[in-house]
């Protein structure tokens, strides 16, 4: 291992120096920069490949290496150096970044083929995997920070890649700063995170603060407080409720990007911060039981979400908000859930990458339409989309032996484990993770059935469809086996959950309320019921063109469940008004308060200003006055006529 | 050196009972006469009578100074400027800035108090008297040259400096200085020669009465065409209305010696201006 | 008569010359006023020689004269330029000083 | 030794006054009407060299005692009341000298064409920043009461003139009177300070001939009313300058109507002589009333941060903006010094410095961006737009706004992320909880710094602006050296944290010895 570790800080430069040449580069670089970029993610993956193959060369005791590389900050006690930890769970991130994002850079050499700033998008793309990977293999919260914000920055750029040219890339920019400006609500957690870390341990690099003697001496209240922070981050990067607002105005990118961050990877990252800070909640039982609601909660709200989204990409992003509601309720059921999270996430990210570039190939073949109701019938169109995307579709569902089997499965019989003291919560977590799955069942198949499915199509004028270049379709296609593969290569047997062992640690077996068959056949009647019924609506009849009013639930849902209208009422409008209040009472209150002294002063002047009415004899009348006085005040205090 | 408690004698009693009376009701007039001349007059009454008292208090030097500086010189200075003013609104006795009345004769009344309490209060020595009458003293004005010439004899080149300067200031502050440029021969043909396309003439106006029945100052001369040409006659008879019309009908023969004298006159437009 | 009175009388020249200072407008009769208020200086200052048999009352009230004559010329002529340029010798014309 | 830093205070004084008599050269040459062009060229040399003479003073300078302070030299200067020529500087000071040498070339520069072939204006704009200059390299340098005092109002002359008499506001002469109103206000009332400090001193037994060094009147112990009324005297000078809510309303009237360049050398340096008074003077003369007024000054700092971004998201003109978002980074600066901690002193040391990088920037690149509109606009709302017709333009804009919104990697976050865990760890009483309701600030910042860029950068171009050429080589020049800054100390701060820690450990020694303090003072009155 230690021989290839000095490999591990160009996973991140490559990429760095990929984007910083073809920012800075220019126009010089247009005609190869997409190829660059390419070549730079494709090189980070072989480097990522080549210390996976090392790693499992080594026992799993030594699979945590700490690589450092220089001393970052020191001051006033914090220490922090700069140095990347290689351990199982960074590296399976590091594979699926690289992996995914190659095949997603790939792929957008076709996809963004006619853009002019198709360079520019490279470099944000590399910007992206360079932060994410320093996100990833950071070994210190400081330094995963960088890697968190730095992602947030890439996802900026890109959503508002297409933001100036036309009025309405407006909209475009409004989602992008939407997007940063919620993530930052949850940096404030990290942040406030880390401040109670440091006054907790007085470190903030994972070694010192997530080893047993450091957090055998913080207070549960402070483990509480430490949590729940990490959980408001957790839920700005991951888009879990509360700050799950973003996430569908983060379609305007490019679809590719979409994949990318918005499926596969960035948003991601709160269930990876969950897991790498799990013996901090551990430590803390009341920010488990939260963290567990907000998965629980986020997934019902964004499986409902999905089910009513005509925009085909609309509706994948709730379905990844959902998805991602899954791994954070595993994250939050302690070492019994951190795998099968992280397992999710990485089948996710395979599953959801194919569906998204799947769906940009659909756009890309009906000329950049969204709206679902003008699909049908593609399936003739479009073979390797359709068998791709089936995959993925299958994979979502969790039909058996498709890769989210492997994973949701595990989740949803975690889910069922009783938690001493409180047997409410696996009868209640569990019934919603079952239900979520009937919900995801229904919206997939209603999302693949009106796009592929009907008898009729239902395309605007002049449509014809074809596949795109191989470049599109190779991706796909690689995306599709693992969808497809995955989980049977890592599942069967717990090969993954015993890779992910010496990070997480070992999880005691427990027994679920319910029996493990009964869970898994339940669950599967459950998602084969609502997979029929979305057949029924939307693949026997007629799919109407015009979205029908629906039911309250229906306008609801596709309102995000009111979700802006409620961000509006209750957090911008208030703020809207104190910012007003704050802007006139600092011109009217503040600066005029000041303004008064000057005022008063002048008044002064303006009193005294009137005795010099320049009139010789006033002025004489005040001397001859003056000497008056003078003479009397002599008069009174010497005596009249001298002392003799 | 001299005797202690002068006696003042009766005869400078009665001066100043006579005199001090009248000087005040003078002085009073500064304040209440409506015209600066009549306060003028009042003023040189106030300083004549002042002389009288130095003389009485044994100052026959100041006493004729006064006379000569004050009512000779600076009176007649005063009465000069006054011609120069003039008269104006100025002389009234009306108040224009709000309770000055008040003000300034309380101040008049409370200076007058208060000075009259600081002499009524404070102990004088008895008179002493410069020993005027005394036949061992020395007379006034010497003994006075003496002192100026011997003690203050800086003073005294001072102060003279001071008139000379005082007097170079007055100069300087009265000199008006010329906004125009001066006319010269050249600048004044330079001006008629601008103004020929007004209808100025350049050459010589005919003078008055040439050519006309009666060669006389009133009467305008008649041009070679026979028309009257009015600016002949002198500009003061016009304004006036004192000219008379040249009669009309044909010319009568005069005398060379008076045409002579009427070409060698200067222009018309040279008179007019 | 005490020689007392003499003072008496310079003062309420002197008070009356400073109260027609105060209250005309003239300039020329508020300098009349000014000469009053020295004159009546000069009175006190010949009593007090002749009071105290010392000569320098009379000096001093000779150097008054002498400056008073210097004050009179450039007063009178700044009153003269004055007029020329405003027209008027009243003192509350010129009253540039307003605040 | 070599005088490093009484070199450094007066080249830029003899570049003033080259540039001023440069004015001489054009009357024997050539038609009078036309310039030399000679004083900007004089101008950029004079302030060249002197960045190779803060590159000697760098080298002159031992990190390894940082906190003491190097490179000086006392003098008597006014024997009489005891006032020196004392210079010297610490870690900190030097870092300041550092962003006083390093911004003004940038900012000439950046004013190249600001005062087109107006010779005059021209020479005085340059004269008169040569000027500033110098006031605040020799300020950042004193280790004199008396001297410190005499610069901080000097430093207001051509401050004053440069507000008034450049930029295009129509406010700006206005916005000049208040500026100098203000500061000359707090002032007064650090003169009354001053004073009453010497007369202490003195009292307590200072050699009068030195009655105003620093390190004298540290050593003394003023008695406890006496040393919080100074204190107060002193702070709020200082918090006016740096400025504070609710003593900050001048600063936005500048900004609004100086020029940008000006608003640099203003905000950026200027400005930092109320922290750098806070922590270089109040601490160490008056540690016991700092640890008193504490806990109110941590409040009012937090305030700021957040009233400064939020009246920055409310602005409608750009460099009001800029200015507003000052008022936020000065409350952590504050927020820094007052809560006590190494970590989050030395944090706001280094933020003195990357403030002035990177709100420099800002200013700049904006200043690029206005002296593009065709009318000049300030407002915000008549820019649409511009990514796609001044890319270059709008990338720095970004960069230099991502320095404002602290992101990681860039060098403000390293000092924000310092001044927030310190401030938390903070000893005055509820410093924690004010430093968790400081946090929200970051998440205004993103919206002012974003909402700005979407508003100006993003949609359609605004009609006539089509055409507006990207940002060219100078100006270019200019904003990569800030941005190349900003990068390198985001990713190594420890080049700059090694000058501020020792500093900053030296302060926080000598505000937290609470008990020995008053056993010192009680053996002291045993004596």
């Amino acid at each position: 291992m230690n021989d290839v570790i000095g490999l591990a800080p160009w996973l991140i430069g490559i990429p760095l120096i990929g984007a910083a040449i073809l920012l800075l580069g220019g126009k010089a670089t247009d005609r190869w920069g997409h190829w660059l970029g390419v070549a730079a993610s494709a090189a980070s993956g072989v480097i990522g490949f080549i210390l996976m193959f090392r790693m499992i060369g080594t026992p799993a005791e030594e699979r945590s290496v700490d690589h450092h590389l220089w001393t970052w900050l020191s001051a006033g006690g914090l220490d922090v150096d700069l140095g990347l930890r290689l351990d199982p769970l960074s590296l399976v991130f590091v594979m699926l970044v690289t992996f995914v994002g190659t095949l997603i850079h790939v792929y957008s050499v076709a996809y963004m083929d006619h853009d002019p700033h198709r360079r520019r998008f490279f470099a944000y793309l590399n910007l992206f995997v360079a932060a994410m990977l320093t996100l990833v293999l950071a070994d210190s919260y400081l330094l995963l920070f960088v890697g968190w914000e730095g992602v947030g920055l890439a996802s900026y750029l890109l959503i508002g890649f297409w933001d100036t040219g036309r009025p309405s890339a407006r909209e475009n920019a409004v989602a992008a700063k939407k997007a940063f400006v919620m993530n930052r609500i949850g940096d404030m957690g990290l942040i406030a995170a880390m401040a109670l870390l440091f006054a907790g341990t007085g470190a903030l690099d994972f070694a010192t603060t997530l080893s047993d003697d450091t957090l055998g001496s913080l207070s549960e209240g402070t483990a509480t407080a430490i949590g729940l922070c990490l959980l408001l981050a957790a839920c700005g990067k991951s888009a879990q409720f509360p700050l799950q607002a973003w996430l569908g105005d983060a379609m305007a990118g490019p679809t590719p990007v979409s994949a990318l961050i918005h499926a596969a990877t960035m948003v991601t990252a709160g269930v990876y911060l969950m897991v790498r800070s799990g013996p901090i909640l551990e430590a803390a039982p009341t920010a488990q039981l939260v963290v567990v609601i907000v998965g629980a909660v986020t997934l019902l709200f964004g499986a409902v979400v999905g089910t009513a989204k005509d925009d085909i990409k609309k509706a994948l992003a709730a379905s990844t908000m959902s998805q991602i509601g899954y791994m954070m309720l595993a994250a939050g059921l302690g070492p019994a859930g951190y795998a099968f999270a992280i397992f999710h996430l990485l089948t996710h990210g395979f599953f959801k990458a194919g569906l998204f570039l799947g769906a940009g190939s659909v756009m890309h073949a009906m000329g950049d339409q969204t709206d679902m109701r003008r699909f049908g019938g593609l399936s003739r169109f479009l073979p390797i989309t359709w068998i791709t995307m089936g995959l993925g579709w299958l994979a979502i569902l969790g039909i058996p032996p498709f890769s989210g089997f492997w994973s949701k499965d595990g989740i949803i019989e975690a889910a069922f484990i009783p938690v001493e003291g409180q047997p409410w919560r696996a009868w209640v977590f569990g019934t919603v993770a079952v239900l979520g799955a009937g919900i995801t069942a229904f919206y997939m198949t209603r999302l693949f059935f009106m796009t592929f499915g009907g008898r009729r199509p239902r395309w605007t004028e002049n449509q014809h469809p074809h596949e795109g270049s191989p470049l599109m379709w190779w991706p796909l296609v690689f995306l599709g086996v693992g969808s497809a593969a995955l989980g049977l290569v890592l599942g069967v047997g717990g090969t993954f959950v015993t890779w992910l062992e010496p990070v997480v640690g070992h999880a005691e077996h427990h027994e679920p309320v319910l029996p493990v068959p009964v869970i898994i056949t339940s669950t599967l009647v459950v998602v084969v019921l609502g997979a029929l019924l979305a057949f029924r609506m939307y693949a026997m009849s007629l799919v109407p063109e015009e979205a029908p009013r629906g039911s309250f639930l229906t306008r609801a849902a596709r309102r995000d469940l009111y979700q802006d209208a409620a961000n509006e009422t209750l957090v911008l409008k208030p703020a809207h008004g104190v910012a007003r209040l704050l802007q006139v009472g600092d011109r009217d209150v503040v600066d005029r308060g000041w303004s008064l002294l000057p005022q008063v002063l002048s008044w002064f002047g303006a009193v005294f200003r009137k005795a010099q009415s320049g009139y010789v004899r006033s002025y004489a009348a005040g001397m001859a006055g003056g000497v008056l006085v003078i003479a009397v005040v002599a008069w009174l205090v010497v005596g009249l006529g001298g002392a003799q | 050196m001299t005797p202690a408690g002068l006696e003042i004698s009766g005869g400078e009693t009665v001066l100043f009972w006579v005199i001090a009376p009248l000087m005040v009701l003078a002085a009073l007039g500064l304040l209440f006469v409506k015209r600066a001349v009549h306060a003028a007059m009042c003023l040189v009454f106030v300083m004549v009578s002042m002389a009288i008292l130095y003389i009485a208090q044994e100052a026959p030097f100041l006493g004729v100074v006064q006379v000569v500086v004050y009512t000779g010189a600076v009176m007649m200075l005063f009465l000069f400027v006054l011609m120069l003013v003039g008269v104006d609104a100025s002389d009234s006795l009306t108040e224009t800035i709000r309770g000055q009345r008040w003000i300034g004769v309380l101040i008049g009344i409370g200076l007058a108090v208060i000075l009259g309490g600081v002499v009524a209060n404070a102990t004088f020595p008895p008179a002493a008297g410069l020993g005027g009458g005394d036949p061992g003293g020395v007379a006034n004005p010497q003994a006075l040259a003496r002192v100026l010439f011997g003690d203050y004899v800086l003073a005294m080149e001072a102060v003279g400096v001071l008139l000379v300067t005082a007097a170079v200031g007055a100069l300087v502050l009265t000199h008006r200085r010329r906004l125009t440029p001066k006319q010269t021969q050249e600048s004044v043909a330079d001006r008629r020669i601008k103004a020929l396309p007004d209808g100025v003439v350049l050459t010589p106006l005919p003078p008055p009465g040439v050519y006309a029945r009666s060669n006389a100052m009133d009467t305008p001369a008649l041009g070679p065409d026979g028309e009257q040409v009015p600016q002949s006659v002198s500009r003061v008879l016009r304004i006036r209305g004192q000219e008379r019309p040249a009669p009309e009908g044909p010319a009568v023969v005069v005398s060379t010696s008076s045409t002579r004298g009427a070409t060698s006159s200067t222009p018309e437009s040279e008179r007019d201006a | 008569m005490d020689i007392t009175n003499y003072v008496v009388l310079a003062a309420v020249l002197f008070a009356i010359g400073a109260t027609t200072v105060l209250l005309r407008r003239n300039a020329i009769v508020v300098f009349m006023g000014v000469e009053l208020m020295l004159n009546a200086t000069n009175l006190a200052f010949v009593t007090f020689a002749r009071m105290h048999g010392d000569l320098t009352g009379q000096v001093l009230a000779f150097f008054v004269m002498v400056v008073a004559a210097a004050e009179v010329v450039v007063g009178l002529a700044i009153i003269v330029t004055i007029f020329r340029t405003r027209r008027s010798a009243s003192v509350d014309d010129v009253n540039l000083l307003r605040g | 030794m070599f005088p490093w830093l009484t070199v450094l205070i007066a080249w830029p004084l003899v570049g003033a006054a080259v540039v001023g008599l440069s004015a001489l050269v054009r009357s024997r040459t050539g038609p009078a009407s036309a310039g030399t062009g000679l004083a900007r060229p004089l101008a950029l040399l004079f302030s060249l060299v002197e960045v190779a003479l803060l590159v000697g003073a760098f080298v002159a300078f031992d990190t390894g005692a940082a906190a003491e302070h190097q490179l000086g030299a006392v003098h008597p200067w006014i024997p009489q009341i005891g006032a020196s020529y004392a210079v010297g500087v610490d870690g900190v000071g030097l870092l300041l000298v550092a962003l006083s040498v390093l911004l003004v070339p940038l900012v000439l520069l950046a004013a190249w064409k600001e005062q087109g072939r107006d010779e005059v204006r021209l020479r005085k704009f340059v004269g008169l920043v040569l000027l500033l200059q110098a006031f605040m390299v020799a300020v950042f340098a004193a280790r004199d009461v008396f001297l410190f005092y005499v610069l901080f109002e000097a430093m207001l002359i051509p401050a004053y003139f440069l507000i008034g008499g450049f930029g295009q506001g129509a406010g700006r002469r206005k916005a000049a009177v208040k500026f100098l109103m203000f500061s000359l206000g707090g002032g007064l009332i650090m003169l009354a300070a001053v004073i009453a400090l010497y007369f202490l001193g003195i009292g307590a037994g200072i050699d009068p001939s030195r009655a105003f060094l620093v390190d004298e009147l540290a050593a003394i112990d003023l008695g406890t009313t006496a040393e919080r009324l100074m204190f107060v005297g002193f702070f709020i000078a200082f918090a006016i300058k740096a400025p504070m809510v609710p003593v900050h309303s001048w600063l936005p009237d500048v900004a609004g109507n100086a020029t940008p360049g000006t608003s640099t050398l203003l905000i950026c340096v200027l400005d930092k002589v109320g922290t750098f008074g806070m922590l270089t003077l109040c601490l160490p003369l008056f540690p016991e009333a700092s640890r008193w007024a504490a806990p109110l000054v941590i409040v009012l700092a937090v305030i700021s941060v957040l009233y400064g971004a939020i009246m920055a998201i409310m602005q409608t003109d750009l460099l009001r903006l800029v200015g507003w978002t000052s008022v936020s980074h000065f409350g952590f600066i504050i927020l820094g010094i007052f809560t006590f901690t190494p970590l989050g002193t030395a944090g706001s040391s280094f933020m003195m410095l990357n403030h002035g990088l990177a709100t420099g920037a800002l200013f700049l690149v904006a200043g690029f961006l206005i002296s593009r509109h065709p009318e000049k606009s300030q407002k915000i709302s008549d820019y649409s737009g511009l990514r796609s017709v001044t890319p270059v333009l709008a990338g720095t804009f970004l960069v230099a706004g991502l320095a404002t919104l602290s992101l990681p990697g860039l060098a403000t976050f390293v000092s924000e992320i310092m001044v927030l865990i310190g401030a938390f760890g903070g000893s005055p009483a509820g410093s924690a909880g004010w430093a968790i309701a400081a946090i929200p600030g970051v998440v205004l910042a993103a919206i002012y710094v974003l909402l700005t860029y979407q508003k100006i950068f993003t949609g359609a171009p605004a009609a006539g602006l089509e055409g507006l050429p990207d940002l060219h080589v100078r100006e270019r020049v200019v904003a990569a050296p800030l941005v190349a800054g900003l990068l390198v100390l985001g990713l190594v701060p420890g080049l700059a944290l090694t000058y501020v820690n020792a500093p900053a450990e030296q302060s926080v020694a000598l505000t937290t010895v609470d008990e020995p303090a008053d056993a010192a003072t009680e053996m002291g009155s045993d004596k």
